[in-house]
């Protein structure tokens, strides 16, 4: 009974490439894993959106969104952010290194869905972790989808992840990204101010159009006014919730935003959803 | 940035020093196979250049960044270590050492246990490398200047040793002249020069040396700041005289419609001043200064029809409307050279010192046979018509000193020595005087001292073992009465004077200067020094300096030399511009402290105070430590509760690892 | 008891005073049980009371805090606060049912070598003569 | 399946047949009484009120450990189950109605192979209240002193001898186990003990009317009852440490020298860290948002999940809160604001 | 003597004042004999509010309870004070919490209550059962005094239902208060503690053996943590994860460590309310771990925490001869 299938057992990755995002107190580095397994490396499955548990034995487990595309090829990517025990322990492993990994948890972007739609992600700080796989879900499959609009912001241009390859997209016709730093910084050719008012600067029409968002809880909050005011239909607006989470199947409590267990008919919710939540933004 | 631990470990073999007793192979594998281990190498001195050379090579080769050295005891070593790793470009602070040595190889003699014992200590060292942090050595600025508080010889001999070294100070005296008790004295025991001649000539220094600023009738109201950089705020007390205007001519004083009638403080009540006086006539600056308490127009708001002593100014120096002034100033070193109090004889009333005029102290006693004393040096007791001169004179030892009852248990260090010094001055103006000493012990432990005392008891002062268990009257004469330890005979003697040795005390406003500078007491109630032997002149607050009696009772020769220590020590400090600040010193988590304030408490150096921060919109009040005056020692981590207080590199984070590593058997 | 038990020590040393003796001991090749693991700290102050009971926990069968004598702290007051401390601490443990005999404050001062000698061996007979301290580890529990 | 009746004098006997399984019972420890294991020759005790500490310990114990590994390596090894089966006998049945209840959740959509591990390998046996507990409201929240679900056997006291009901297979085999000391019951018995649930029952004497409360609970988010009722809560673990359907748990790993294990251990949605983002950011800041939750999750939330409230009515955390705080006092008072 | 009128004017007045936010009170509970805690914001809610044998809950500990909730910004927190009632004991908690900061003087308005002392819930049940219906208590001539839901009443001796605590308590009258709502009570007590000296005199297995009973039944619940007016840390290091000093694993062996490391943290800081050991819901004997403290300091120490709000800290300071007999 315990030893088959036992869901909290992990399997063992080993880390192909690892580089920071961003530096400071809350670096975010970003692992390129691979699992030791072959067979679990033929049969993983993941969906955009999802997350696994990474961890090492003797640390702990932290809950991260899986920041690759199944269609980038047989490795997973997670961008972390060092805040406690165990991502400060992530922090200092190399390539080479192993961790732990289990999952993948939670539902998905509805990609199918969205089929023949506009995309246009909004994202916010470590925020654009969980979009990075939608953006390059909708570029492998360029053909099924329209227009991809990337706003992404963080405090200042040292705090932006994925820059490098946000930069390029800029220059492909068919994918416009708009970035934003907080304050007034040299050699920034971007816009400067909050995400929200990018987006109002943007300004993306609603029409056949899905917007997904991502980033602090503050951020969500006002971008999701604003898309209001842009007139954004409630069933176009998606956003993924990170609560706290221990087990990531359900059945350690904690992550439940009113009676929505976030790991579980989480992390992706279509705000007309969530929007019957009370808590969910509180 | 966090970088993953890789430690190199090296066993040192000391030559068959730890080899002999420590097997280096067994615990070279062993160490290489601990977590995080990536080098273990061992070699045969580790100290040596080329042992040294292993280590930093290794940084660049293999990229270590952290490390252990197994070898001898990080008292020995450490320092050297830590420049090998500086030097290959690595913070110092990522070494940790094992003592195989002192505390392995060579107190154990069994092979086995030995090297099991050293395989323990290499893995707890390990552990804690593993989460050793970078430390910064830091450095603050010293502001060239001193302050000196207290100008007794103590105060002045340290001020003139600043200023000649060409430093500047600022000199704070709380009377209206320097010169301390020193100046009140007549001739100083054992060499019997006038104590006048002696220090005059300095207190004249003192006022006219360039780089002394000189502050007198004033008081040190605040000290904030640290080591190199205090901040100093003064009070210069309203003397209602312009002391640019004043020439000390004294015509004022003469005029004072209370001459005479004010005892003198300098003249400990044995003379009498006027409401504006000049302490004594030597003071310096020699400038008047009128008695807020008693000069009749201040306290009254009326003196006659107009202050005659005003009107009879010739450089018209009043100014009754003067006020208190203060000032600021920075300074990178004070010294405290506050001197002492005499013993309150009232405080024995069995002697009788309050309800008899024949009974004087010691100190009354120096103003009496003091030449510039209110008799002329004349030894005279009485007034007028009744004046007389005593021939049956006593002294009684050790009143206030080594006495549990007064809560004084130490010995004053002088009183048997001026004691025998009046005997001989008695002697000396009243040859037919019959002098007698009574004592419990007597210690003549300095220079000249024994000889001294030889001296003085050739000349006929007759000393007595007892201790005195009352003094009343008979007729005109008083009574002593007292056991005679030696032939243990009670005695009933009759004497005209009776003079009290009065032992040396703190200053009764000794709070004031705790307060400052947040010194503490010794258990005798004088400010405590850093060390009893080792750092006699330092306290526990970095920059702060003793001289003098503020320290402990003490005999002229020695308040001057500790003077000169103090002023040393301050000198290294301001001549080298700069004092490094401890590297494992303690550091706050603000989010955590619970505002309890132990730390503060605890901190034997002063170098928490709490803060007020915002947490989450709300004003709290948080620990936070002063760098410069942290010294590292971590009973605040202990004390802590919440664990919000931790010492760098000995963190409890870094030691509890430790701890886990000895279990394993 | 069992005579072959070697009890496992855990004894925190001050820098200035009590390390310093230990240094001496073995400058002086003076030979005593090897049962002891230290662990070096600036002063006793900074051995918090609950280390004791960590280091039980982690399997110590024993625990000896060692600094200057009173007075001669190198930091003038760190022993007397370890000292308040852990006279709690140790009351506090004998009520619990820890036998007073694992658990050892010391003063040794540098030059005190062969005082250093003597307390180490009262120590390591005294845990020996008490046994293994199983109970209170943690990895003796049954999960 | 047939009901049978053991004499009191002959419980002694029956427990000796059950030595192949471990046996927990009520026992005091202390002032309190829990399940513990029943001790050598130890003569089980069943003439209590209900224990403080629930039966939930045996298949959802406070700590367990999951997976084991070595200090530096990667692999990590599922920690082995219990050997022995158990049985847990004298639970009441509010107690085995939440097991029931959590089964919803540790099997919900992938199952908890170590509560689920636990809960086949456990037999339990019930006895019927006669002497409800002051606060109990079992009848409230569908059940009752008699109530069957989640029992293997019920047992009733009928003065001098109980009659015993199995309920399941597992029942059937612990009856056949103990068959020789067991008797035939009598209609008589049987009736007696009916008479006797039913008696029971109408001593209950609190009550509440769940209707409309699972659906019309959330409605209430900002109403200024949850700041009421919570000022006074100390955050601690009680109500829901104590409570037989509360099943939230934390997972740490814990390192002694160079071995390791992955363990869970009880939490708490009292406690403030539970929800406690990384970045400091708390959804549930303070005491009004986790009593809410508290309440929420137990008449609303796991209702809308499951179908079924996540309450028994056994009054624990009426009685052990400290401060006081009724969830009696709290549903009534959500009546009225409804 | 105890005068509910008077205590209702003065909680009119307290809450009625501009610089106080609310006042903690006790009201009559939900059933039986139980009494809650009860906040007190506007004059209208004062008429509940009581004083009886059953008023056991030590208010003090919500002085730092009180959660505070991020303030947004642009607004200003409210510092106004806490009006509280307290007894004797709670009353030391509050000079204890105002030794050290916790508290500053002039955040709180103190309403003592002397007190005759607090009955032990479950020695009322022994005698009287528990009830559903709430039920009231009132002390007369040295008595206790039930109102039993059936209208009758009940009386027994103090010493037979007060708790423990009571029996022995030194201090009913509040130390520090800024009205007292009626005259001091005669102080009825003295401790010579025999309960911890009766363990004391045990030999080390036999304490062992009875404590690790104990321990092994706690379910670390922290409710004795949590109610303990002393424990106001906002990040326990007991179960900090970072560094860790206990595991989370409910075991003797962590859970005798946590309870070791409390008593120790609480060593010339408790106050000895009893509010730990009552709310413990496995009945852990935790006074008799605090009291053996709570001796020593009071004999090595000539120390009492909670009753002089100028006094240091106990474990921050020290005296250069205090003990030290069994140092080598
Ligand atoms: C669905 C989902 C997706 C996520 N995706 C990403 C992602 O892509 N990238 C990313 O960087 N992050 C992501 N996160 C957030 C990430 O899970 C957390 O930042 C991470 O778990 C922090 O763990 P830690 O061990 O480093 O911090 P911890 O040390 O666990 O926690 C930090 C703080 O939390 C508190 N704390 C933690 N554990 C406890 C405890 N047991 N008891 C009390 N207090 C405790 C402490 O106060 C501590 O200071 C995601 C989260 C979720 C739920
Ligand atoms: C009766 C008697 C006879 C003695 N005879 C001899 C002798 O013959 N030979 C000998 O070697 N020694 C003798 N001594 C000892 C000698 O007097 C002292 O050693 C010496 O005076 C110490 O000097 P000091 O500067 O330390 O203190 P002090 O002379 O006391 O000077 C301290 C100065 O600091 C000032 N001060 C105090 N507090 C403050 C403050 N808060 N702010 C500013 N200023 C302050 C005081 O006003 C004073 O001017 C005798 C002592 C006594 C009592
Ligand atoms: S002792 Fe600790 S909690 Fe208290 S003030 Fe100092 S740092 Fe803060
Ligand atoms: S480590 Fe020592 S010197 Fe530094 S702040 Fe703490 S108590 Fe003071
Ligand atoms: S409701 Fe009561 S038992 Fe529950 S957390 Fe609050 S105080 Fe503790
Ligand atoms: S919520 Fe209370 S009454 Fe309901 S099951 Fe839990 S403990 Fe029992
Ligand atoms: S430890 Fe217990 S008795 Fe002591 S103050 Fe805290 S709650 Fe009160
Ligand atoms: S209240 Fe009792 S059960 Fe809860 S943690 Fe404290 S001692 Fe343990």
């Amino acid at each position: 009974m315990r030893e088959n299938g036992n869901p909290y057992k992990p399997h063992v990755a080993s880390i192909e490439d690892a580089w920071y995002e961003t530096y400071g107190d809350r670096a975010i580095k970003t692992f390129k894993v691979v699992f030791d397994d072959e067979e679990i490396k033929e049969s993983w499955e993941h969906r955009p959106g999802q997350c696994a548990m990474i961890g090492l034995p003797g640390v702990g487990e932290s809950m991260i969104s899986i920041s690759s595309s199944p269609t980038e090829g047989k490795f997973l990517r997670f961008s972390v952010m060092r805040m406690g025990k165990v991502t400060q322990a992530l922090h200092e492993l190399e390539p080479g290194d192993k961790i732990t990994v289990r999952g993948p948890y939670g539902n998905s972007f509805p990609v199918d869905e969205w089929k023949g739609k506009k995309i246009i992600t909004i994202g916010g700080g470590i925020g654009q972790a969980p979009l990075r796989p939608i953006i390059e879900y909708v570029k492998a499959n360029r053909a099924d989808y329209e227009d991809l609009t990337i706003i992404y912001g963080s405090r200042t241009s040292g705090d932006l992840c994925f820059k490098g390859e946000l930069e390029e997209v800029t220059s492909t016709d068919d994918v416009s990204c708009h970035l934003s730093i907080d304050v007034e910084e040299e050699n920034w050719q971007h816009y400067v101010g909050f995400v929200p008012s990018l987006l109002m600067e943007v300004n993306p029409s609603p029409e056949n159009a899905i917007a997904i968002t991502c980033g602090p809880p503050i951020m969500i909050r006002f971008v999701l006014e604003n898309l209001k005011k842009l007139n954004f239909e409630d069933e176009q607006i998606y956003t993924t919730l990170e609560n706290r989470m221990k087990c990531g199947i359900g059945k350690c409590g904690r992550c439940n935003a009113g009676n929505l267990y976030v790991c579980k008919d989480g992390p992706v919710f279509n705000y007309a959803t969530l929007k019957q939540v009370p808590e969910s933004f509180a | 940035m966090n970088n993953k631990p890789r430690i190199g470990v090296y066993v040192c073999h000391c030559g068959i020093n730890i080899a002999k007793t420590v097997e280096i192979d067994p615990v070279t594998e062993y160490a290489s196979q601990l977590p995080n281990v990536k080098v273990a190498r061992n070699y045969s001195y580790m100290c040596s250049d080329p042992g040294q050379l292993l280590i930093r090579e290794d940084i660049e080769k293999e990229g270590l960044n952290r490390i252990v050295v197994a070898s001898c005891s990080p008292r020995m070593h450490e320092l050297t270590f830590r420049k090998t790793l500086a030097e290959a470009g690595l913070n110092p602070y990522f070494l940790e050492m094992a003592n195989i040595r002192e505390q392995c190889s060579w107190v154990h003699e069994d092979v086995e246990e030995a090297t099991a014992k050293a395989r323990k200590l290499v893995a707890s060292s390990v552990a804690k490398a593993r989460l050793l942090e970078p430390l910064e050595e830091k450095e603050v600025d010293v502001e060239p200047a001193t302050l000196v508080i207290g100008g007794g010889i103590a105060g002045i001999q340290a001020a003139l040793d600043i200023a000649n070294a060409g430093f500047k100070v600022y000199m704070v005296e709380k009377t209206p002249s320097v010169g301390g008790t020193m100046a009140q004295l007549d001739k100083t025991f054992p060499t019997l020069d006038c104590s006048a001649c002696i220090l005059t000539p300095k207190m004249v220094d003192v006022a006219s040396h360039p780089n002394i600023e000189l502050m007198t009738y004033s008081q040190v109201e605040e000290i904030t700041g640290y080591v190199g950089n205090f901040e100093v705020k003064v009070r210069k007390k309203a003397r209602y005289i312009d002391m640019e205007k004043c020439t000390g001519c004294g015509i004022c004083a003469e005029e004072c419609r209370l001459k005479n009638r004010i005892p003198s403080e300098f003249d400990v009540g044995v003379g009498k001043r006027s409401a504006v006086y000049l302490p004594f006539p030597q003071a310096v600056p020699a400038k008047y200064t009128v008695d807020p308490e008693r000069c009749l127009f201040l306290t009254r708001g009326k003196c006659g029809e107009s202050p005659k002593c005003a009107d009879a100014c010739p450089s018209q120096a009043f100014d009754f409307e003067q006020a208190d002034e203060m000032v600021e100033f920075k300074v990178g070193a004070v010294i405290v050279a506050t001197g002492f109090d005499v013993f309150d004889a009232s405080r024995k009333p069995e002697y009788g010192y309050a309800d008899y005029d024949n009974v004087l102290t010691a100190l009354e006693m120096e103003r009496l046979v003091s030449a510039s004393g209110p008799t002329g040096g004349k030894i005279v007791l009485g007034k007028g018509d009744e004046a007389y001169t005593p021939k049956d004179i006593a002294f009684i030892k050790c009143v206030g000193s080594r006495d549990e009852s007064v809560g004084n248990e130490y010995c004053s260090r002088g009183c048997c020595m001026y004691t025998a010094k009046l005997a001989h001055l008695v002697h000396e103006k009243i040859p037919d005087a019959n002098v007698r000493i009574y004592y419990m012990d007597v210690r003549a432990f300095g220079k000249g001292f024994e000889e001294f005392y030889d001296r003085v008891r050739r000349e006929g002062v007759r000393y007595i073992r007892g201790n005195p268990s009352e003094i009343f009257k008979r007729g005109d004469k008083l009574v002593i009465k007292v056991e005679d330890t030696l032939t243990a005979k009670a005695l009933e003697d009759e004497v005209d004077l009776v003079v009290l040795a009065v032992g040396l005390e703190p200053r009764k406003d000794v709070r004031e200067i705790i307060d400052l500078l947040r010194l503490s007491q010794s258990g005798d109630r004088f400010f405590l020094e850093a060390h009893p032997k080792l750092a006699p002149v330092d306290t526990a607050t970095d920059g702060v300096y003793l001289a003098g009696c503020a320290q402990g009772p003490k005999d002229i020769p020695d308040t001057v030399a500790q003077a000169k220590g103090a002023a040393s020590s301050a000198l290294i400090l301001l001549s080298s511009g700069k004092v490094k600040v401890q590297a494992q010193i303690a550091i706050v988590n603000e989010a955590t402290c619970r505002s309890c304030g132990y730390c503060v408490e605890i901190c034997p150096y002063g170098a928490i105070e709490m803060v007020e921060a915002n947490r989450m919109g709300h004003i709290v009040s948080v620990a936070r430590v002063n760098e410069a005056l942290c010294k590292g020692c971590g009973a605040c981590v202990a004390g802590c509760f919440s664990g919000s207080i931790q010492q760098k590199s000995f963190k409890d984070a870094q030691i509890l690892p430790q701890l886990a590593v000895l279990g394993v058997k | 008891m069992n005579d072959k038990f070697e009890p496992n020590i855990v004894a925190f040393l001050c820098n200035w005073c009590s390390y310093a003796g230990a240094d001496l001991a073995g400058t002086s090749r003076i030979q005593y049980p090897a049962n002891l693991n230290i662990i070096r700290v600036m002063c006793t102050g900074r051995v918090n009371p609950l280390f004791v009971l960590n280091a039980f926990q982690q399997g110590a069968d024993g625990v000896l805090v060692s600094g200057c004598h009173p007075g001669d702290c190198h930091y003038m007051e760190g022993n007397y606060y370890a000292r308040r401390r852990f006279t709690l601490m140790r009351e506090l443990l004998e009520y619990v049912g820890v036998d007073p005999r694992r658990f050892h404050m010391s003063w040794v001062s540098a030059s005190e070598g062969a005082k250093w000698k003597e307390v180490v061996e009262e120590v390591v007979e005294n845990a020996k003569a008490v046994g293994p301290f199983d109970q209170f580890r943690r990895n003796k529990i049954n999960w | 399946m047939e009901s049978l009746k053991l004499s009191k004098e002959k419980l002694g006997d029956f427990v000796s047949k059950l030595t192949d399984k471990e046996l927990l019972v009520p026992q005091k420890e202390g002032e309190a009484l829990k399940f513990a294991p029943l001790a050598g020759e130890d003569m089980p005790e069943l003439d209590y009120e209900n224990t403080s500490v629930p039966p939930k310990n045996a298949v959802f114990p406070h700590t367990e450990t999951m997976l084991q590994f070595e200090l530096g390596k990667m692999d990590m090894q599922v920690a082995a189950g219990d050997e022995k089966e158990k049985v847990l006998l004298g639970v009441r049945p509010c107690d085995a109605r939440a097991m029931v209840i959590i089964d919803n959740l540790f099997t919900w959509d992938v199952d908890d192979p170590y509560y689920v591990d636990k809960r086949e390998k456990s037999t339990v046996v019930g006895l019927a209240c006669h002497e409800p507990c002051s606060n109990c409201f079992c009848t409230s929240v569908g059940g009752g002193p008699a109530s069957t679900e989640g029992l293997d056997v019920l047992l009733t006291d009928l003065g001098d001898s109980y009659l015993v009901q199995p309920l399941s297979e597992k029942g059937e085999v612990l009856c056949q186990a103990g068959a020789d000391v067991l008797e035939k019951a009598s209609d008589a018995d049987i009736q007696g003990a009916e008479k006797a649930h039913e008696e029971a029952a109408n001593k209950i004497s609190r009550h509440i009317d769940t209707a409309g409360i699972p659906e019309n609970l959330p409605s209430l988010w900002e109403h200024e009852l949850w700041e009421e009722v919570s000022r006074s809560c100390l955050g601690c673990g009680i109500c829901t440490f104590l409570c037989p359907p509360c099943h939230c748990f934390d997972m740490q790993d814990e390192v002694e020298g160079f071995e390791g294990r992955r363990c869970r251990t009880w939490d708490s949605c009292m406690f403030s860290e539970y929800t406690m983002h990384a970045s400091g950011h708390n959804p549930r800041h303070s005491r009004r948002e986790r009593t809410r939750n508290r309440i929420n999750h137990k008449y609303s939330y796991y209702v809308d999940k499951f179908d079924v409230i996540a309450c028994v009515g056994c009054g624990r955390c009426i009685n052990l809160c400290p401060v006081n705080i009724d969830i009696l006092d709290i549903l009534s008072k959500v009546r009225e604001a409804l | 003597m105890v005068d509910l009128d008077k205590l209702r004017t003065v909680a009119k007045e307290t809450v009625s004042r501009d610089d106080v936010k609310y006042l903690i009170g006790w009201s009559q509970g939900t059933f039986g004999y139980r009494v809650s805690p009860h906040f007190v914001k506007t004059p209208q809610e004062v008429d509940s509010l009581t004083f009886s044998p059953l008023c056991s809950n030590n208010l003090a500990t919500y002085l730092t309870l009180t959660e505070k909730l991020p303030v947004p910004r642009g607004e200003e927190p409210d510092t106004r004070k806490v009006a509280l009632m307290v007894k004797g004991c709670d009353s030391r908690a509050v000079v204890q919490q105002l030794i050290e900061q916790g508290i500053t003087r002039e955040q709180v308005y103190i309403i003592g209550c002397p007190c005759q002392g607090v009955v032990d819930l479950q020695k009322v049940d022994e005698k009287l059962g528990e009830g559903v219906e709430p039920a009231q208590a009132s002390w007369e001539n040295g008595q206790i005094s039930f109102q039993l839901p059936d209208g009758k009443t009940e009386a027994f001796p103090r010493e037979d239902v007060l708790a423990d605590k009571c029996i022995t308590c030194r201090y009913p009258n509040p130390v520090l208060s800024d009205i007292l709502l009626w005259d001091e009570v005669e102080v009825w007590g003295s401790d010579d503690y025999e309960d911890v000296k009766e363990l004391d005199s045990k030999s080390p297995e036999e304490k062992w053996a009875f404590w690790q009973d104990k321990f092994s039944s706690c379910i670390r619940c922290y409710s004795c943590r949590n109610v303990c007016p002393m424990c106001y840390c906002e990040d326990c290091i007991l179960d900090r994860l970072n560094p860790t000093w206990m595991f989370r694993s409910n075991n003797v062996v962590e859970n005798t460590a946590f309870q070791v490391a409390r008593a120790f943290h609480l060593a010339g800081r408790c106050i000895e309310c009893g509010e730990c050991e009552r709310v413990c819901p496995v009945d852990i004997p935790l006074m008799k771990i605090n009291r053996k403290l709570y001796k020593e300091v009071r004999e090595k120490y000539e120390f009492e925490p909670g009753l002089d709000p100028e006094s240091k800290p106990l474990q921050a300071s020290y005296r250069p001869d205090d003990e030290e007999d069994f140092i080598l």
